[in-house]
């Protein structure tokens, strides 16, 4: 059952990202209850009985202010709350500085993952290159740079809370930072084509020892 | 026909040729085509949004289209769809004074300016291709044919349903100052002529 | 009350009998072409549902041959197996065929054909050949539609948003002429909704019975007026649109090709700039017709009348600016999402206000519980659910994991099947007696509305959790990830109550066609309605009113305290001469 | 009805008019006469400029029920948004 809902989330922003989630079941939850509840009340309390008559009554100014004004307040509650996460995890100026790139390149169906070595950049010799896995170390703040060959494919780590379209001919980006070990899948979210259903990736999550050593052990 | 009255006790006495109005104030043929054209207009908006977009809103480079297109040829040919609007409305006073004669000489000539138009631009699509400048060739290729395309489909359209109406002008279907239908009809022409003076200026000369 | 009589002695309905094909199928009146509409658009939403059940097979049963599949052929289903691609092929067909052929023609075709010019005291619509055309062209539209379907080279495997470049690159999906086919039918059906739009619009506002005020139309006319507006105005861009996709495919234009310069992303905003009012397009009509429902079912005014007018506008009109919440994570730029987050949130708001009034209508009413006001209580308690849930996505950030999940799959069956659709089957229900003279089996239709929605939440409310344990949508086969395989039990659930929610329509069919033949009714007001129509007799005639009928208030005087009866048709005085509204 | 409803303007005025500002245009565009950004602003302007006087006196908008006008203008902020929320759109990128 525990499968049922959320992966234990691993990623620096996405507990709270899980925290608005709930915040806005817990919103809509109460709206639920209210109408649905009132609606039995209502179909039971006043069924058509004959001989009686409705009450004639054409509207109440006051109740629409309050039924406008309640739900107004909250969704703009919600929206500014939203906007605060919503920058923090797409706003280009939220990428941190000094994040180590990934660039990402998906094609039909796979992921094309080219992660910079001991050196921590890009186009340089030392390049590791590695299909349908993907090495990070804990705790270290990576950009992924996502480009498509063919189709539009999107970038998914459930575990992350991420996703992020990769469309060709265009660069996006997103970034992430792991808070826990282990392995994930990445999958992708976008239909790409008859094989879209087979394109999982592994994600490695490592503590900075063994991810070091890995590191290490390519270069050779 | 329409029976559009606002208020219960306030029918005017209408006259035998004139067309009831509703809340817009427009007879109802007059009302149907202006809604058409705004949907025209969105249907413009995509073809020349898109056009404007990708030519403006990504880095590419465009080539000169006074270089690749022939512009003296479509000045004359925008000229032309000008003086078929004008006769146009020459056609539409004819109908409303009742002048019969004026009514079928105006409503020929707009026939014949567009058939003119279409022609025109079926060789300048002849020579472009001849030259190789193809739908395929490039994003210009791609948005210069879909755009003026749709646009000779719509004078096309047009051609065809003047000469309808040309044939009922010399039936007598629009005596006794019956207008509506030359009216109505004229609206499409003009707004056909209204797009081809903004494709002409985008997509010709800038 | 008083029944016109069909033969008028002048005024406009001297309407000579036309011979059968020029009165039943080439025919201009209103009432037979709303008729021809819903026929054919319930073909298609069986079609629609029996290709969602072949997709709930597939997901229910992964590599289980599908019963009597071996008929589909060995090209598209090996061994009665259904192949990925034209799973993917079921998964476009379903979502097309039920938002263009089933819901749009259904709401729009038939429900503003039928109820526009009788509601409005109207003799037809301002232009009855053109609304002729409007249904004889969706005929080479469904043509086209059901072609790609088995078209060579496979059905379209793009899905019913078809995103560039996968749509018009054969290369990379591997489907030619189906996806050619597919962009016909949505032209051609782009036309004749365009028609049908232009006629709506320009009745509504010229052919109004005297005394027909704009603040005296019924919701559900105002409901078609507005969404006839946005069909004018979108479904424009959406043909440019699909013109420009058919090209890249037909003439090797590059609009959406990355290798020639075009943008992929260009045909999202354009698509989707259709598509949010589209989402309207869908949903206005049913909360109208449910508001007349409502009102006539609970026996009382409509709970602020003009509030729900002008919320339709407010929703209309925000409808336009939102489109961009459906590409949060295409790699837009993240401020103009920021953008369309709070347009999109704040819809919420004129939602809400419709959904209160409803329940304001039914608070102190009368209600009877009859199968059409059944089903619009229905669509109430269920859109309520879909309402709610577009919340979770237009907030952009929790979005981005909800995003393309079963979720939003949840999220849009609630609205068109628990919103639309209930909505639909109360108008049907509701209007029946009208259309054919015949009422439909009450105990039937009972059947049919109790079956269906509890079926319908076993399968749609589960989706729910498949999206938050991130459950892709369009994937042939979710075993392939590892944290996708404890779902299959729940698949499977869903699967089984949606071959249970198709069984649940058997009814509602076989009361459809039978009713057909049952005696006509005498009653010619059978729900004491106030709507203009139910003061002709049933079937209408051709012409529909003798002389125009005079309006002389609003449309929902029900139970006033000052009347005998618990109803006041439109044109009947107001005691006293009192002037409302 | 209302006398406006049939009033004629001097369509062959206007027709001049139109000529005039054609030749204008291609003036301006041939002889590239104004820098490259001027050019298209003037030219932008000059098309207006035409359609304007098209949908005005032979569409004789100029002579409608001011609230036709105001429901058939209407729409065109929508076209507005959404080409310029595209171009803001694709102007991020390089």
């Amino acid at each position: 059952m525990q499968h049922w809902w959320f992966p234990e989330n691993a990623s620096s922003y996405g507990g709270q990202l899980d925290a608005m989630f709930y915040v806005i079941l817990y919103i809509t939850g109460i709206v639920f209850f209210v109408v649905e509840i009132g609606l039995l009340v209502f179909v039971v309390k006043y069924r058509g009985r004959p001989g009686r008559k409705a009450a004639y009554i054409e509207g109440s100014t006051r109740a629409e202010i309050v039924w406008t004004m309640i739900p107004a307040i909250t969704v703009v509650l919600i929206a500014l709350f939203s906007q605060r996460l919503w920058s923090l995890v797409k706003s280009p100026s939220q990428i941190p500085a000094d994040a180590t790139p990934i660039a990402v390149e998906a094609k039909q169906f796979e992921w094309h993952f080219t992660m910079p070595g001991p050196d921590g950049r890009l186009g340089t010799d030392d390049d590791i290159f590695r299909k349908d896995t993907l090495h990070v170390q804990v705790d270290r703040d990576y950009v992924v740079e996502l480009q498509a060959r063919d189709v539009i494919h999107s970038f998914f780590v459930p575990a992350f809370r991420l996703k992020q379209d990769a469309v060709p001919g265009m660069t996006t980006r997103a970034w992430f930072r792991a808070t826990r070990t282990g392995t994930f899948e990445i999958a992708c979210a976008e239909l790409c084509g008859v094989g879209h259903y087979r394109m999982p990736a592994q994600l490695l999550v490592q503590s900075p020892a063994e991810f070091a050593a890995w590191q290490a052990a390519q270069g050779q | 026909m329409a029976h559009a009255a606002a208020m219960p006790d306030a029918a005017p006495a209408v006259p035998a040729h004139q067309p009831s109005a509703g809340t817009l104030g427009v007879y109802t043929q007059k009302l149907g085509m202006w809604v058409f054209l705004t949907s025209e207009v969105m249907f413009f908006t995509a073809l020349i949004g898109s056009y404007v977009i990708l030519r403006w809103g990504t880095a590419t480079e465009w080539p000169d289209p006074t270089k690749t297109l022939a512009v003296g040829i479509t000045a004359v040919n925008t000229f032309i769809l000008i003086c078929s609007s004008v006769s146009m409305v020459k056609a539409y006073a004819a109908a409303v004074h009742d002048d019969q004669p004026g009514l079928k000489k105006w409503l020929l000539t707009t026939v014949v300016g567009g058939a003119t138009f279409v022609g025109i631009q079926f060789m300048e699509y002849r020579n472009l291709l001849h030259e190789g400048f193809r739908p395929s060739s490039g994003l210009f290729g791609s948005t210069f044919y879909v755009m003026t395309g749709f646009h000779g489909f719509h004078v096309t359209c047009g051609v065809i349903s003047m000469a309808y109406v040309t044939l009922r002008a010399f039936q007598g279907k629009y005596a006794g100052g019956k207008y509506e239908g030359i009216e109505t009809i004229g609206l499409y022409w003009h707004f056909v002529d209204l797009v081809w003076i903004i494709l002409f200026t985008i997509v010709y000369l800038i | 009350m008083t029944a016109t009589t069909a033969q008028a002695s002048h005024g406009h309905a001297h309407h000579e009998e036309l011979p059968f094909i020029r009165k039943y199928v080439f025919s201009s009146d209103h009432k037979i072409i709303a008729i021809q509409f819903m026929f054919l658009s319930l073909l298609f939403l069986l079609l629609g549902g029996l290709l969602a059940m072949a997709v709930r097979w597939q997901l229910g049963f992964p590599g289980q041959p599908l019963p009597f599949g071996r008929l589909l052929g060995e090209g598209v289903a090996p061994s009665g197996v259904i192949a990925p691609k034209f799973y993917l092929g079921l998964v476009t067909m379903h979502a097309t065929y039920m938002i263009f052929f089933a819901i749009m023609p259904l709401l729009v075709g038939t429900f503003a054909n039928y109820l526009i010019p009788l509601k409005i005291g109207a003799p037809d619509m301002a232009f009855p050949r053109l609304n002729m055309w409007s249904f004889w062209l969706m005929i080479p539209a469904g043509t086209f539609a059901l072609l790609s379907l088995y078209a060579e080279g496979g059905s379209p495997a793009a899905g019913w948003t078809g995103y560039a470049p996968l749509s018009n690159t054969p290369v990379y999906s591997g489907v030619s002429t189906g996806q050619i086919y597919w962009c016909l039918g949505i032209a051609v059906f782009a036309l004749s909704s365009l028609l049908g739009s232009v006629n709506y619009i320009t009745t509504v506002i010229n052919l109004r019975a005297p005394g027909m005020h704009w603040f005296r139309l019924p919701l559900s006319v105002w409901a078609l007026f507005i969404t006839a507006i946005l069909a004018v105005l979108a479904v424009p861009i959406l043909a440019g649109a699909i013109i420009m996709l058919l090209f890249d495919q037909v003439l090797g234009t590059h609009f959406y090709l990355p290798s020639g310069g075009g943008q992929p992303l260009l045909w999202q905003h354009l698509f989707w700039f259709f598509g949010h009012p589209e989402v309207y397009i869908l949903i206005l009509p049913a909360m109208g017709i449910v508001s007349d429902i409502i009102a006539n079912g609970s026996r009382k005014p409509i709970f602020g009348y003009h509030s729900m007018v002008y919320a339709l506008c407010t929703i209309a009109f925000l409808g336009w600016v939102v489109w961009g919440h459906h590409m949060f994570q295409s790699g837009m730029n993240p401020t103009l999402g920021t953008t369309f987050m709070a347009s999109t949130i704040l819809i919420a708001v004129p939602t809400a206000i419709k959904v209160f009034n409803w329940m304001g209508t039914m608070w102190r009413g009368n209600l009877q519980l009859h199968v059409p006001m059944l089903n619009a209580i229905g669509f109430v308690a269920m859109f309520v659910i879909g309402g709610l849930s577009g919340i979770f996505m237009a907030s952009a950030p929790v979005d981005m994991y909800i995003h393309d999940t079963y979720f939003i799959v949840a999220h849009i069956h609630y609205v068109l099947f628990g919103g639309s659709l209930f909505a639909i089957f109360a108008g049907i229900y509701f209007w029946y007696p009208k259309m054919f003279g015949r009422q439909m089996d009450e105990t039937l239709g009972k059947w049919h509305f109790w079956l269906t929605f509890v079926t319908y939440n076993a399968t749609f409310f589960p989706m729910h959790i498949l999206g938050v344990a991130g459950h892709m949508r369009r994937i042939y086969d979710p075993n392939t990830y590892e944290f996708l395989r404890p779902l299959q039990s729940l698949n499977t659930f869903i699967s089984v109550s949606a071959f249970l929610l198709l069984g649940s329509q058997l009814p509602f069919m076989w009361n459809f066609v039978r009713s057909l033949a049952r005696p006509k009714m005498t009653d010619i007001n059978p729900w004491r309605d106030n709507g203009l129509e139910w003061t002709l007799p049933s079937p209408p005639p051709h012409g529909n009113y003798a002389t125009p009928p005079i309006v002389l208030h609003g449309p929902y005087e029900y139970s006033r305290p000052d009347t005998a009866e618990d109803f006041l048709p439109q044109d009947q005085p107001l005691p006293a001469h009192q002037e409302t509204r | 009805m209302p006398a406006a409803e049939h009033k004629h303007p001097n369509y062959i005025a206007i027709w001049i008019y139109l000529a005039l500002l054609t030749a204008a245009e291609l003036t301006v565009a041939l002889l590239k006469l104004l820098p490259r950004n001027w050019l298209v602003i003037a030219l932008l302007f000059l098309a207006v400029w035409k359609a304007l006087l098209v949908a005005l006196y032979f569409m004789h908008l100029k002579f409608e029920p001011r609230r036709l006008v105001v429901t058939i203008i209407a729409p065109l902020p929508l076209a507005v948004i959404l080409i310029l929320a595209i171009l803001t759109e694709f102007a991020k990128q390089p």
